[in-house]
This record gives C-alpha cells, sequence and structure tokens, in this order.
C-alpha cells in the first residue's frame, strides 16, 4: 500500500462557541488533486491554516511524510514543503513581483542568511524566478511593484510564490478567485500539469474547475466531512446538493 | 428612461502611470450594466474613478444629471452610489453588526432586511469581521453597501469566493433589486448569469472601452477576443 | 507600617491612575482610534494649562481657566489637524512622528516666547482646597478626590462614545480604511477634525487640573507623553478600557513601588544602600511593568490586533 | 530631479569640504560640528537599518548609543586611573585603544540588542516603539541612580582614545577616523540591503506571515538585523564618547532616541544617505537658527513641519523619487 | 590698555526647560558690565545638555580663542566642561553650581566658584534645624548626585533624628505618596532640595495636604523667579540662601534697583550670582591681564569686589567664604518675595577644602 505524502488526521478546532473543523480527516497522495469543497464558513480555509501551521489544531494530528509537523512553525512546515496560497492575496507590496518570486525561492533554497551578494546580480536567482512567473503569466509584469498589481495579476503572483517553493505539497485555498474566464480556464491546465510535480489540495468555489481537475473531493460542513468520493460520486450525492451545490445544473 | 450614470473619454492615472485612456459607459435607471475584460484592463479602475478614489482623474463623469469628476468620495457616495469593492474590504477591526451599522442610512434597506438576505450575518453579528470566513466576508461587504441605501449599486467581483448556492441566491437578489428599481453596475467573471441578468454590456481592453451593446450581440467571436472565452 | 498608611498610599496610587488616565485618554481617542502618532499631545496638555493658568489670574476664577484650557487645546487642535495632520494620514506613520515632534518644539518655544521662561501660577479653588477625613483616619484632598471623580466620568462617557455611538463606529472603521468608509458616504475628514479637537480638549482640561496641583511650565507635556504612551500600550492601544485598566496598574506601580521597595531593601540591607537601590528601582517600576506586560502580552491588555 | 547616486556623491563632497574650510579658516569648530554629523550619522544608518529597512521603529536607540558611550567612558577611565575594570576571576584592564574599544562597544552594544531584540520582537508596530523605549528608559535610570561611573554628572576622560599613527585630539585626524569609518558602515549597510537578507528584511515588515509561509522565519531575520543595527548605533556611541571627551546619561535619554529618529526620517528613510543628509540639516539648522534668534526652537520646528509637509520621502525622497532598494 | 581686555565665553541655558535660570544668569552678568568696553562676552544656549555644553566649550576655546568661561548652571554640565577647559589653560569662572567633585580632590588653580559650593545651602538648613530645635526631621530629594550631596549636606549640620529619608524619582511631579509617609512618620519638620518645576508641585500638594509642619529648604525652590508659580502655598517657608533682595548694602540695593530698571523685573538669586561674577572679573582686569595669568589668577582670588551679599572671599581651593542666610517667604504687595530672618551660617567654607591640593 502506498503511503500518504500528507496525512491529516482527525483535526479539531473551536473559535469559541463556533466548531470550525471537528475530527477532519484526509490523506493526499502522490499525483492526486484533492479537492475541498463546502458552503461559506464550512471550516476549509481554517483547515488549510491549520495544516500550515497559522493556527494551531485543538487536538488531531498532521503528518508530512514520514514527520509529524502539528507542533512546527509555519515556517519550518513551508522548509519542509508545505506549500500555501492565500485566499486572500497575500503577498510583498513594497518589491517588486520579480522579487516576491525571488523571495519564495530564496525560502526554498535556504539562502536568506546571505548578507554580501545583491540580488540583482544573483542570475541564478533571476532565472529561476522568470521560469516561474512565465508558468502564470506574469512575466510581462515582474519589474513593477507588486502593489501596482490588479487584484487578478496578485492571484497570479499568490500562485507562482508558491510553486516557487517546490513543494512536497501545494495547498490551494480559491486560487481560481478573480482570474477571470479566461485566467480561470488557464489556471485549470496548469493545475493538471502540477499534480504530477506534487499533490493538491485544492479548495475552490469554481465547480467547473473542481469537477474537473480534482481526482477526489472531500466535502465540508459545518466543520465535518460530510462526504469524501470521486467527482462522480460527490455530484450525485443528495446532501452534497442540498448544503451546497444547490439547483445549479451542472 | 433616463440616464443615472454617465461616464465618457475618462482616463485615470495612478501616481504617474496612465491606466484608462478612454472609458465610456452609460447605466439607465433601472438597469443591469455589466463591465467586463481580462485582468488588469481597467474595470476597477473605472469604478474607483467614479467613487472618485483616484487622485487624477480626466473626462466626464455623470450621475443624476451632475458632475461627479471633482467632488469628494463621500459626497459621490451620499448621491446614491453603493460601492461592494473586490477584495472584501470590510472593515477588520469592527463586528459585523458595527460594520452595518457604520453605512447604515435611513431608507427601506435596514439591519433587519440586510439579514433577510444573508441570516448567516445575524448569526454572526458579533464576531469580529477580521474572522469570518471569506464567503462571509463577502456577505458582509454586500450587505453593507445596500445599508446605504443606493440608487445605483456597484458589485466588484461580488460573488468571488462564494458557495454555488449562495452564488445562486445573490443573483437572485440582484434580480430582485433590479426590480425594487436599483440599478447596477457588475463586475463579474461568471459569464453565463451575468449576460442572462444584464441589460447591457461594456468591454475593457488596456483602459479603453473596446465593445458595448446588448448580451445578445456578444458573439463567442467577441468574447474569445476581448475576454478569452 | 500602619494600615492606614498602606491604604492612603492606595488611594494615593488609585488617584495618580485616574490622573495619569485624564492624560492618556485624549491620546488613546487619537492614537488608537485614528491611528495617528501624536507626539504633541504633550503640547497640548501644557497649551491647556498655560490657557488655564493665564485666564484664572487674569479673571480669578478657576473654574473660567478650566473652561479655557479646553478652548484653547481644542481650538489649537482644530487647527493643526486642518493645516498639518490631515495632509499626513495617508504617509507613512513616521513622517507623522517627524511633524508631531516639530510641533513639540514650536509649542514649547511659542509658549516660552508668549509667557515668558518662568514657571506659571495656577492654584485650586478655595472650595476644593483642603481635605476630607474618611474612614480609618486617613485625611484626603478634596481636589484629589475630583480628579478621581472626573477622570472616572472621561472614562465611561468616552467608553460610550467610542464603543456605543454610530459615531464611534464611524470613526473606528475610518481607522481601518479611510478610503472605504468615504466611499461609503461617511465624511471622515470631518470627523477625524472633530475627533482630534476632542482628544486636544481632553489633553488641555488634564494640563489644567493636573497643572493646578504641579507646575505649569514649558516642557511640563513631554514626561506626560512618555507614560501616557506607557499607560495606553499597556491597556492595548485603542482601548478607552485599556488606558484605564493601564493608568491605575501604573499609577498603583509607581506609588506603591515608590513606597514600599525601599522599606523591603532595609530587610536584607543597610539602609543607605536600601534607600539607593530602592529608589533606583522605583524609578524603573512602570518600565518595567510595561515590558512584563507586553512580553506577556504582545498586544496589550485589552488591545486585539498588534498595529 | 537627480539620480540619487549623484546626490550622494555630492553629499559626501559637501561633507568633507567643511573640515577643510574649517582648517583654511581657523574655524576649529568647523570640524567639530563636521565630526558631530558624521558620528551622529553613523548611529542613525544604524537605526535606518531597522527603522528603515526593516520596518520596526526603535524609540530605544539610545541605550545602543549610551551603552556604546559608556564602553568607550568606563575602559577609558580605568586605564587613564590605572585601576582594572574587574579582579576576579581574572584581571581586566582598562584601555585607551580605539582598536580594541570600538569593537568591543560594538559587541556590547550588539549583545544588548540581542537581548533586548528578542524580548521586544514579540511585539510590533507602535507596541514595540514603546516596548524599546521602556527598555531604553531602564538603562537611562540606572545610570542616573549608579553612583560608580559619576550617575547623572557622567564620566569624563579628558583625553580621546588613542589610534595608531594618528593624533586624535587634533580635530582633523578624528574626523577622519569617523568619516572612513561612516563610509565603511554605509557600504555595509548598502550591501546587506541589496543582499538576500535585505529582501527579507524589506519582506517582514510588510508581510510576515507572507514570509513566514515561504519558508523563512520572520522573527529571526529581524533579530539579525536588529542586533547588527545596535552594534553600529554603539559604535556611534563610542565615537560620540572621544568626540567630547566625556560620557553622562544624558545619551541615553529618549530625547536621544528621538534625535536619532528624526534625523533618519527628515533626511529619508530606507534611503542609505537618509541619515547623513538628516543629520546634516538638523544640525546646521541648529547652528544657524540658534545664532541668529533665541526662539530658535520655534523656527526649527517650523522648518521641520514644512519639510515634513512638502518633501514626501524626506529630503532625499524629495530630491531623487525614484526609490530602488538601497 | 589693550591689556586689560578679555574675551569671556558664556555657556549657559538659554532655551528648552531651566531655561530660566540661565537667562537670569546672563542678564545679571550683562548688566554688571555695563558701559564696560574691555569685556567682550559671546554668549551660546547649551539647551541643558552635557554633550552639547562641551561642544560649545571647545567652540568657545577654539574658534572663538576665549580667555575665560563662565555661566553654566548644571552640576552636571560644569562637570562635563569645567575639567576639560581648565586644564587646557582656561579660567572658568562659575556662576552657580559647585559640585563636590571640582572642590575637593578634583579642584583646580583655574576654577573658581562665585557662587557656593553645592553643599552650602543644605548645609545652612541643617544648621538652622538646630537653632530651631527641631528633633525628628524628614527629609527628601531627587536620587541623583546633586539630591544626595543636598540630603548630605543638611546632615553634616543636623543634629537631631530623621523621621524618614527619601529619594524621589528625577523629574517627579507627584509626591502624594511621599507626603502621606510625612504625615504619618511623626516628623517635627521637613527638609527638602527639589529644584525647579518639582518643588512647585511639592509645595503646592504639601499645603493641600493639610499638614502643618514647617520647611526648610534651600533657596532653589524659593527664589524670585518660581516663587510666583508656587504662590500662597508657600507663605512663611524658610529658606536658605547666601543672597537675598532686602540685604542692605550698597552694592546690592544697587544691583536691585539697576536689574529693575534694566529689565523690569525683580532680580533672583542666579542674577546675583552672574552679577558678582562679573564684577569679580572687571575687578581682576582692572588690574592685571589675562595674558599674565599668575597674576591673574591672584588677582582674581583677592576677590577685591563690592559683592551683592556683603561679605565674600574666596578659600584656598577657590570657593567662597560667605554668610548663608535664612529667608522667609512673605508678600510685597501683589508680589510674593523673601526677606531675611537669621543668619544659618556665618563664614561658611566648605567641606572639602582639606581634600583640595594645589
Ligand atoms: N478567529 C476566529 N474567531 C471566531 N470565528 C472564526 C475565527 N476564524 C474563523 N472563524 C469562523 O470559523 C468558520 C470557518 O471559517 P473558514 O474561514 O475556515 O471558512 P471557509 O470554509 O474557508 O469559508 P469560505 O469558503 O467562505 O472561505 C467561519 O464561520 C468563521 O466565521
Ligand atoms: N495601486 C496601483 N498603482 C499602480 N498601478 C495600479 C494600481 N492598481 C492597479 N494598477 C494597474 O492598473 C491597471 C488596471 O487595474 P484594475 O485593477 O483596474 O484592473 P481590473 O480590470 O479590475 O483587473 P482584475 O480583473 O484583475 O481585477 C493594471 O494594469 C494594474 O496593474
Ligand atoms: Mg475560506
Ligand atoms: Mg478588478
Amino acid at each position: 500500500m502506498v503511503s500518504p505524502i500528507l496525512s491529516i488526521q482527525n483535526l479539531s478546532k473551536k473559535f469559541g462557541a463556533v466548531i470550525a473543523n471537528e475530527d477532519v480527516s484526509i490523506d493526499l497522495y502522490q499525483d492526486e488533486i484533492h479537492g475541498l469543497i463546502g458552503p461559506n464558513g464550512a471550516g476549509k480555509s481554517t483547515l488549510i491554516k491549520q495544516i500550515s501551521g497559522e493556527i494551531k489544531q485543538d487536538s488531531g494530528k498532521i503528518v508530512l511524510g514520514e514527520n509529524e509537523i502539528s507542533n512546527q512553525p509555519v515556517f519550518q512546515r513551508a522548509k519542509m514543503g508545505l506549500a500555501r496560497s492565500f485566499q486572500v492575496s497575500s503577498i510583498i507590496p513594497s518589491i517588486t513581483v520579480l522579487e516576491n518570486v525571488i523571495l519564495a525561492i530564496q525560502g526554498n533554497l535556504g539562502q536568506t542568511f546571505k548578507f554580501w551578494k545583491p540580488v540583482s546580480k544573483n542570475q541564478e536567482l533571476i532565472n529561476a524566478a522568470h521560469g516561474y512567473l512565465d508558468q502564470v503569466d506574469l512575466k510581462l509584469r515582474m519589474f513593477i511593484l507588486a502593489s501596482e498589481l490588479s487584484h487578478g495579476e496578485r492571484r497570479k503572483l499568490e500562485i507562482s510564490m508558491a510553486l516557487a517553493l517546490e513543494p512536497k505539497v501545494f495547498l490551494l485555498d480559491e486560487p481560481m478567485a478573480g482570474l477571470g474566464a479566461a485566467g480561470s480556464k488557464v489556471m485549470t491546465k496548469q493545475l493538471a500539469k502540477l499534480k504530477s510535480r506534487a499533490p493538491i489540495l485544492l479548495i475552490e468555489h469554481d465547480m467547473d474547475a473542481i469537477f474537473a481537475l480534482a481526482d477526489r473531493i472531500s466535502v465540508l460542513v459545518y466543520g465535518r466531512i460530510i462526504a469524501t468520493g470521486t467527482v462522480d460520486e460527490i455530484r450525485s450525492n443528495a446532501n452534497v446538493k442540498e448544503a451546497y451545490l444547490g439547483s445549479e445544473d451542472l | 428612461m433616463s440616464i443615472l450614470l454617465n461616464v465618457e473619454g475618462l482616463k485615470a492615472w495612478y501616481e504617474n502611470t496612465q491606466v484608462l485612456y478612454n472609458v465610456g459607459l452609460t447605466v439607465e435607471e433601472g438597469q443591469v450594466i455589466s463591465l467586463m475584460g481580462r485582468n488588469g484592463m481597467g474595470k476597477s479602475t473605472t469604478i474607483s474613478s467614479i467613487l472618485g478614489m483616484m487622485s487624477r482623474v480626466e473626462g466626464k463623469i455623470e450621475f443624476a444629471g451632475t458632475s461627479i469628476t471633482s467632488i469628494p468620495s463621500h459626497n459621490i457616495a451620499r448621491k446614491g452610489i453603493g460601492l461592494v469593492p473586490e477584495g472584501r474590504r470590510v472593515f477588520p477591526n469592527l463586528s459585523v453588526l458595527e460594520n452595518l451599522t457604520a453605512a447604515s442610512t435611513s431608507g427601506p434597506w435596514g439591519l433587519q432586511q440586510v439579514y433577510n438576505l444573508f441570516p448567516k450575518l445575524e448569526e454572526r453579528s458579533k464576531q469580529s469581521a477580521s474572522t469570518l470566513s471569506g464567503g462571509e466576508q463577502q456577505m458582509l461587504v454586500i450587505a453593507r453597501a445596500l445599508m446605504t441605501n443606493p440608487k445605483l449599486l456597484i458589485l466588484d467581483e461580488a460573488t468571488e469566493g462564494l458557495a454555488p448556492v449562495i452564488r445562486q441566491e445573490i443573483w437572485e437578489a440582484i434580480h430582485k433589486l433590479k426590480d425594487e428599481g436599483i440599478s447596477i453596475l457588475i463586475v463579474d467573471k461568471t459569464l453565463k448569469e451575468l449576460l442572462a441578468l444584464s441589460d447591457n454590456c461594456f468591454i475593457l481592453e488596456r483602459g479603453e472601452t473596446v465593445w458595448s451593446g446588448i448580451p445578445s450581440n456578444l458573439t463567442t467571436n467577441i468574447a474569445d477576443k476581448y475576454l478569452g472565452v | 507600617m500602619s494600615i492606614s498608611l498602606f491604604l492612603e498610599q492606595v488611594l494615593n496610587g488609585l488617584q495618580f491612575g485616574v490622573m495619569l488616565f485624564l492624560m492618556s485618554a485624549g491620546l488613546t481617542l487619537v492614537f488608537g482610534v485614528m491611528g495617528l502618532i501624536n507626539l504633541a499631545h504633550g503640547s497640548l496638555y501644557m497649551i491647556g494649562a498655560f490657557a488655564a493658568a493665564a485666564i484664572a489670574s487674569w479673571t480669578g476664577s478657576f473654574w473660567l481657566g478650566l473652561v479655557a484650557s479646553l478652548m484653547a487645546a481644542a481650538i489649537a487642535g482644530v487647527i493643526v489637524e486642518i493645516v498639518i495632520i490631515r495632509r499626513l494620514y495617508k504617509r507613512d506613520h513616521l513622517d507623522q512622528v517627524l511633524a508631531t515632534f516639530a510641533l513639540i518644539l514650536l509649542f514649547s518655544e511659542a509658549m516660552r516666547w508668549i509667557f515668558g521662561a518662568f514657571p506659571l501660577f495656577l492654584d485650586v479653588p478655595e472650595i476644593l482646597s483642603g481635605t476630607l477625613s474618611l474612614p480609618l483616619g486617613i485625611e484626603y484632598s478634596k481636589y484629589r478626590m475630583m480628579i478621581i471623580v472626573v477622570g472616572i466620568l472621561i472614562a465611561v462617557g468616552l467608553f460610550s462614545l467610542i464603543s456605543k455611538t454610530r459615531l464611534g463606529v464611524r470613526i473606528r472603521a475610518g481607522e481601518s480604511d479611510r478610503e472605504m468608509i468615504a466611499a461609503l458616504g461617511v465624511d471622515i475628514s470631518k470627523l477625524y477634525t472633530l475627533v482630534f479637537a476632542l482628544g486636544a480638549a481632553l489633553a488641555g482640561l488634564a494640563g489644567a487640573m493636573v497643572g493646578a496641583i504641579q507646575s505649569v511650565e514649558v516642557g511640563m507635556g513631554e514626561p506626560v507623553l512618555i507614560l501616557a504612551f506607557v499607560v495606553i500600550v499597556i491597556g492595548g492601544i485603542g482601548s478607552i478600557k485599556g488606558a484605564l485598566v493601564g493608568a491605575i496598574l501604573v499609577g498603583l506601580t509607581d506609588t506603591l513601588g515608590r513606597f514600599l521597595l525601599p522599606s523591603f531593601f532595609k530587610i536584607f540591607l543597610n539602609p543607605s544602600s536600601a534607600t539607593d537601590i530602592g529608589s533606583a528601582l522605583s524609578s524603573m517600576m512602570i518600565y518595567i511593568l510595561m515590558a512584563a506586560v507586553l512580553i506577556w502580552k504582545p498586544s496589550g491588555l485589552f488591545g486585539n490586533n498588534a498595529k | 530631479m537627480i539620480k540619487e547616486n549623484y546626490f550622494n556623491i555630492i553629499c559626501i563632497i559637501l561633507l568633507l569640504s567643511v573640515p577643510f574650510l574649517g582648517l583654511i579658516l581657523d574655524e576649529p569648530y568647523y570640524i567639530t560640528l563636521a565630526t558631530k554629523v558624521v558620528i551622529l550619522a553613523i548611529a542613525g544608518a544604524g537605526l535606518n537599518l531597522v527603522l528603515g529597512y526593516g520596518g520596526f521603529v526603535s524609540f530605544g536607540h539610545a541605550a545602543f548609543f549610551g551603552i556604546g558611550g559608556y564602553v568607550s567612558g568606563i575602559l577609558a577611565s580605568h586605564a587613564l586611573n590605572y585601576y582594572p575594570i574587574i579582579e576576579w576571576p581574572f584581571i581586566i584592564e582598562g584601555t585607551t585603544q580605539m582598536l580594541i574599544i570600538l569593537p568591543l562597544a560594538m559587541l556590547i552594544s550588539g549583545g544588548f540588542a540581542f537581548l533586548i531584540g528578542m524580548l521586544c520582537l514579540r511585539t510590533s508596530g507602535v507596541y514595540f516603539i514603546m516596548i524599546t523605549l521602556a527598555f531604553a528608559q531602564m538603562v537611562y535610570y540606572f545610570a542616573i541612580s549608579w553612583p560608580a561611573y559619576g550617575g547623572e554628572d557622567g564620566l569624563s576622560v579628558y583625553l580621546r582614545n588613542n589610534f595608531p599613527g594618528l593624533n586624535t585630539m587634533d580635530g582633523f585626524s578624528f574626523f577622519s577616523i569617523c568619516f572612513v569609518l561612516l563610509i565603511f558602515v554605509l557600504f555595509i549597510i548598502s550591501r546587506i540591503v541589496n543582499s538576500n537578507f535585505g529582501l527579507a528584511l524589506q519582506s517582514a515588515k510588510q508581510n510576515p506571515e507572507r514570509v513566514a509561509a515561504v519558508g523563512i522565519e520572520p522573527i529571526k531575520v529581524q533579530l539579525i538585523a536588529f542586533v547588527i543595527s545596535g552594534a553600529i548605533t554603539g559604535l556611534a556611541g563610542a565615537l560620540y564618547t572621544d568626540l567630547n571627551r566625556f560620557v553622562s546619561p544624558s545619551v541615553l535619554s529618549w530625547h536621544t532616541s528621538g534625535e536619532i529618529m528624526v534625523f533618519v526620517i527628515l533626511g529619508g528613510t530606507a534611503r542609505l544617505f537618509g541619515p547623513l543628509v538628516g543629520a546634516a540639516l538638523f544640525i546646521i539648522l541648529e547652528q544657524f537658527l540658534g545664532g541668529i534668534t533665541e526662539n530658535w526652537q520655534f523656527w526649527l520646528g517650523f522648518i521641520l513641519i514644512i519639510v515634513v509637509l512638502f518633501a514626501k520621502g524626506g529630503i532625499i525622497g524629495m530630491i531623487a523619487k525614484e526609490r530602488r532598494n538601497g | 590698555a589693550d591689556d586689560h581686555k578679555a574675551k569671556v565665553g558664556m555657556i549657559t541655558t538659554l532655551s528648552g526647560g531651566g531655561s530660566g535660570l540661565g537667562i537670569d544668569v546672563r542678564d545679571g552678568f550683562l548688566l554688571a558690565l555695563k558701559g564696560n568696553n574691555d569685556i567682550e562676552v559671546v554668549i551660546e544656549d547649551d539647551q541643558r545638555k552635557p554633550d552639547i555644553a562641551v561642544q560649545l566649550a571647545d567652540k568657545m576655546i577654539q574658534s572663538e580663542k576665549v580667555d575665560i568661561l563662565t555661566g553654566i548652571i548644571w552640576s552636571n554640565l560644569a562637570m562635563a566642561v569645567v575639567p576639560a577647559a581648565v586644564n587646557q589653560g582656561k579660567i572658568y569662572l562659575s556662576p552657580n553650581a559647585g559640585p563636590s567633585a571640582l572642590a575637593g580632590a578634583g579642584c583646580h588653580k583655574n576654577y573658581f566658584n562665585v557662587a557656593w559650593q553645592n553643599d552650602n545651602l543644605h548645609e545652612a538648613a541643617g544648621g538652622y534645624a538646630n537653632s530651631e530645635g527641631y528633633k525628628n526631621s524628614f527629609i527628601m530629594a531627587p536620587n541623583y548626585p546633586a539630591g544626595k550631596d543636598a540630603l548630605t549636606g543638611y546632615k553634616r549640620f543636623y543634629e537631631g533624628e530623621l523621621a524618614g529619608e527619601i529619594y524621589t524619582k528625577l523629574g517627579q511631579k507627584d509626591y502624594a505618596a511621599e507626603i502621606a509617609q510625612i504625615r504619618a512618620s511623626g516628623a517635627d519638620s521637613v527638609f527638602f532640595f527639589l529644584p525647579g518645576g518639582m518643588g512647585i508641585g511639592f509645595m503646592k500638594q504639601f499645603a493641600q495636604s493639610g499638614i502643618d509642619l514647617p520647611v526648610v529648604g534651600p533657596a532653589f525652590s524659593f527664589d524670585q523667579g518660581i516663587l510666583q508659580a508656587v504662590g500662597a502655598a508657600a507663605m512663611g517657608v524658610k529658606n536658605t540662601s547666601q543672597w537675598s533682595k532686602d540685604l542692605d548694602n550698597d552694592a546690592n540695593v544697587k544691583f536691585v534697583a539697576d536689574f529693575q530698571a534694566e529689565y523690569g523685573r525683580l532680580p533672583s538669586l542666579y542674577a546675583s550670582q552672574g552679577y558678582d561674577t562679573a564684577n569679580l572679573l572687571a575687578s581682576a582686569l582692572k588690574t592685571t591681564s589675562v595674558n599674565d595669568q599668575d597674576a591673574f589668577r591672584k588677582a582674581l582670588k583677592k576677590a577685591d569686589f563690592a559683592s551683592t551679599r556683603g561679605s565674600f572671599s574666596f578659600d584656598t581651593n577657590n570657593h567662597p567664604i560667605q554668610d548663608i542666610y535664612v529667608r522667609e517667604v512673605i508678600k510685597e504687595g501683589d508680589i510674593f518675595t523673601n526677606k531675611i530672618v537669621a543668619t544659618g551660617l556665618k563664614d561658611r567654607s566648605n567641606a572639602y577644602v582639606s581634600e583640595c591640593k594645589m
């Protein structure tokens, strides 16, 4: 039996009276896109935040490869191979687009504590960054400040920074949001390619995309997983329809 | 029907970079208008310009017959424009209820009405807006804009990040608003619903209006050329 | 040490705390609510004290002096906000630091220009001079009693204004996103001028009230500024409740530290080095308190978001 | 509008011309002033690293400035009095060798920065401003009430410390030492801010969550910057003791922190030459206005306000708009 | 003729807190030199910062090439400037501040103090306390060297018990806690040294507290400039001073009249000290030249001038021997001022003479 790359075991999280996650377990295997859908406020982002370490679970375990990472700080988990994108674009506004990506690369390579060589003369880093920007179609915009990007362009930068981490696992929180129809199409293609590099835990409200991409889907409602299965299974699940999909003819 | 909002030859700059070159659009009373274009083409900038949030604009912007190019933001809003900005700009340090009261004016839309529209908000009325889920925040900003009882509601990517069920509800709500006589200007990426709803469309390309017309005239050809669909 | 002396010191600490609250109330308002770092808060405090002293000695009425302090500081506040501060909201915080630092120089020197280099006279009014007899044989100054009462009234008033009224909600909304609140039809500039004036008036009032039992002189605002910052940071920025609790905590720590530390060290040191170490430590006490609070709670006792 | 680099070169030339002018006109005070500007610029450069590039505003750099100053003062006074600093468990003698004193001042103030930084960096924003102030005030009150080295009266050392091959009591020689150190410090800082580390530092200021999410520990980056910054400011403090041949708790007071901060902001935050321009302008104004009116502080305040209102990003921001990293 | 010319550099506090003192010293000094064309004075503002004072001293010495320095108000600034200046061969005349370090082992032939040794006024207060029969004093000063000197000075002469001894924080303005301790201590008198605004605050609060104990302090908290700000709270308080406006000698009568005529306000202790300093200097220049330092020092040491405080001479450590009076705060018309009620110490020198090897 193949062992999962990322294994989330019985995670629970409460905010006061709000039960954000309850006993959530998901395994992520090689070459897989695992879709995570559910109504607004079901606890999807909370789950990602726990996996990446931004917030601490009340109980449960997170295992990456061989290692339990439940108690590691955020940066350690990132170093160990977790890349996440944020639901609300989280970029560094005062530096250029290119530098944003370089930052991610140097984080991945552990080259932060180099004090002498100017980044602008570091051709290796720059070339690598070009590659990642190309993949999201942002190369033309790489010399402007990240703060000057439009909303959709920020989303792209967000993804390209995740790519630059060359992670073991991608945690993507609504990467399509704000991309526009054209952007979503491109992104869909890209994610399909990406999964051969590392498995993806994908949160999306864009059903076209999720149904096109996901190998398996888990549905989270009120913090609990109410169903896990293939696209077809989920599509036809009556509970899911009622709680989430609605009458949208798919 | 009279023209509510009329934009002609709009140019706009961020600091020294010009991003709008020649934008034109009109919204007639009671209409739903969609503004389309790929990422970075100037949709949001157009909206910011209408609301007086850009530091430098040129051209004509008229609302209800008077020019609003050089009056401060809050006065524009008071004339009856309600904004749902992109990127969920909730007031993070305020509770849900406070977010709503901050915007409230007297009129048909009050707390009870928006709570009816989004029951989830009532449930979370004491919660700090920064801790709401993405979709909940989105509901909040729509509700907040409604609290200003606008004549023209501007929605910039208002359904981003909403679950399909909720999104349908929003479309239905927009229908209802339209029936109540509120005019609406929408930017959204879900073409299908948008077109079903709109009376008229404008497409932007690099800061210029390059196409306008009724939805049925929007051929796949044009959609492919300007929207990449 | 007798119980009644100890209780009196606790009362003193409480009163010092409330006095500190008076000094910091305006600052929390402007700082926490408007997000503005106003180093010139101390200058407004000084302006209030000078106005009170000048008017009180001219008219012979302390109460008219108080009114003058409110008005003078509020007017100064409005002018400063409209002419300078308003242009700096969008800028870096540091520009505000520089501008308000410059205002300190300007105001201090202006006061010296107008009133001369020597301290002015301001005394407590006749009806509040002297002491009250409290249980346990404690004699307590009437004027200080009044400070406690006024301080608590102001705390309640401000708290309701900011957290309960729509005005308060809008002001707080403006702090996190000015552009957005304006786009919702709120004239945030006018609101901010108002808040700044209110903060200034409170500073001026504090200056006058405290000036009557301390000294009215150029530069009186600077130590106050630091203390006020300490208070609101301990309490958590933007929280009126925090400012009150922080102020009382600082007041008690300082008073009891001054009083108890030297006697404490006398237990195991000879009297002169006990006095030395005790007084040295007691002058650091509030800073130690602040550091400890912040290390334990990085955004103060009642602050929710570290900004 | 001119390029920042050209402007920087002009600054250097102007700065260098002052002591020469002093020599020619036989106005040694000009040299003293120029030296003071240079030393304060070093202190400001240290602060700029955290305040400008790192984005965390320290209101406690007087502590490092003063600690550097006292290291110098204490070592020298022990050497002059032939009285060892420690006799047990081993003897440490004082010294008057700048080449020992300056690195030691940096080491010790850097060490303090490490301790203070570790505690303070848990907070951010205004809380950081205030907690750094708190630590500086503790040091200040300690220095005032600690009698061993003069308390509030301070510590006089009468002579400048020695530098091999130079007569440091000669104003121009001492200026030269300080000037070379300033250039050296600025060079180091320009390398640091343009390096990988610099990129991480600037990013951590804007968005620490994001930085952590790419596998970089923001606190560690900031702590290292804080230590470097403290050490540089400590160096300036040691030189300042030499300039005055005297050190007292007043260099530890919050006014010192405030002034260093004003230099940086006035010149332009996150600009390499910002602290130098700020310090120079401030001191020129102080001298010039002080010479014409007793109410010079009023006019100084007035001019500063004009500068803030009309020069976005300080003097350098006004002259050379475009800002690139470093 | 030209031989008798001299250039004086005055470094004093003219801006910010405490500038009133510097302004008075300067005004008194300049008043005495009115019409004297031999002495050129350069004045600079030290902002009460020791490092600025040091730099100004460098400027005076190197650029202005002055012969004589004077003007410093504060002990800590004096400690920063004086040793270096006198070691460079300049004469320093102190119009205020006499730290013990410069009176004892650190004395110097070029350093003349024309005011007092720091302990003097406190010593006189201690002496006065004995003569009034106080047996249980509560004493208080800020926690810094001058504050410690003050309490030491008081205790040197005071023979009774101490009901309490407190060092307060420098710059402290609120004294409720200390006043409560005084009330509880059973003291029969209070001695305090709290210069500037600290003293104003203490006196007002003490008056409000209803405690009815005699208070003694050095003149600093009760001098002309500050007294109006304390107001009625100071009435009747005894304070020690080597000078008073009502001292009846010709020099003083003229000084008080001239000062009022010139500046339109009553002179202060500091003004008298500035005035005396200038007169001392002028007296020495009458007979000698600064270029002959030995002779000049000798002339200074003779103190051959009419001091506003009556008898004045220098002890071997160049610090004054003078009477220290006890004054009482009174009201003259609308103005609070002092009148002499006793002599605290007669011909008092200082405790450090023997330590000075000169
Ligand atoms: N710090 C917090 N305090 C209180 N409640 C919180 C906090 N953080 C999140 N919540 C609540 O937990 C629930 C789950 O939030 P989460 O962001 O995980 O939802 P989501 O599934 O990502 O929703 P969406 O699809 O709308 O983004 C929400 O109801 C939210 O309001
Ligand atoms: N603050 C800014 N400073 C400078 N340029 C900006 C800024 N904001 C946006 N721009 C630029 O203006 C152009 C138009 O941006 P705008 O946000 O209006 O696009 P949009 O059509 O709304 O795109 P999206 O669908 O991605 O939201 C873009 O090229 C963008 O890079
Ligand atoms: Mg989410
Ligand atoms: Mg947009």
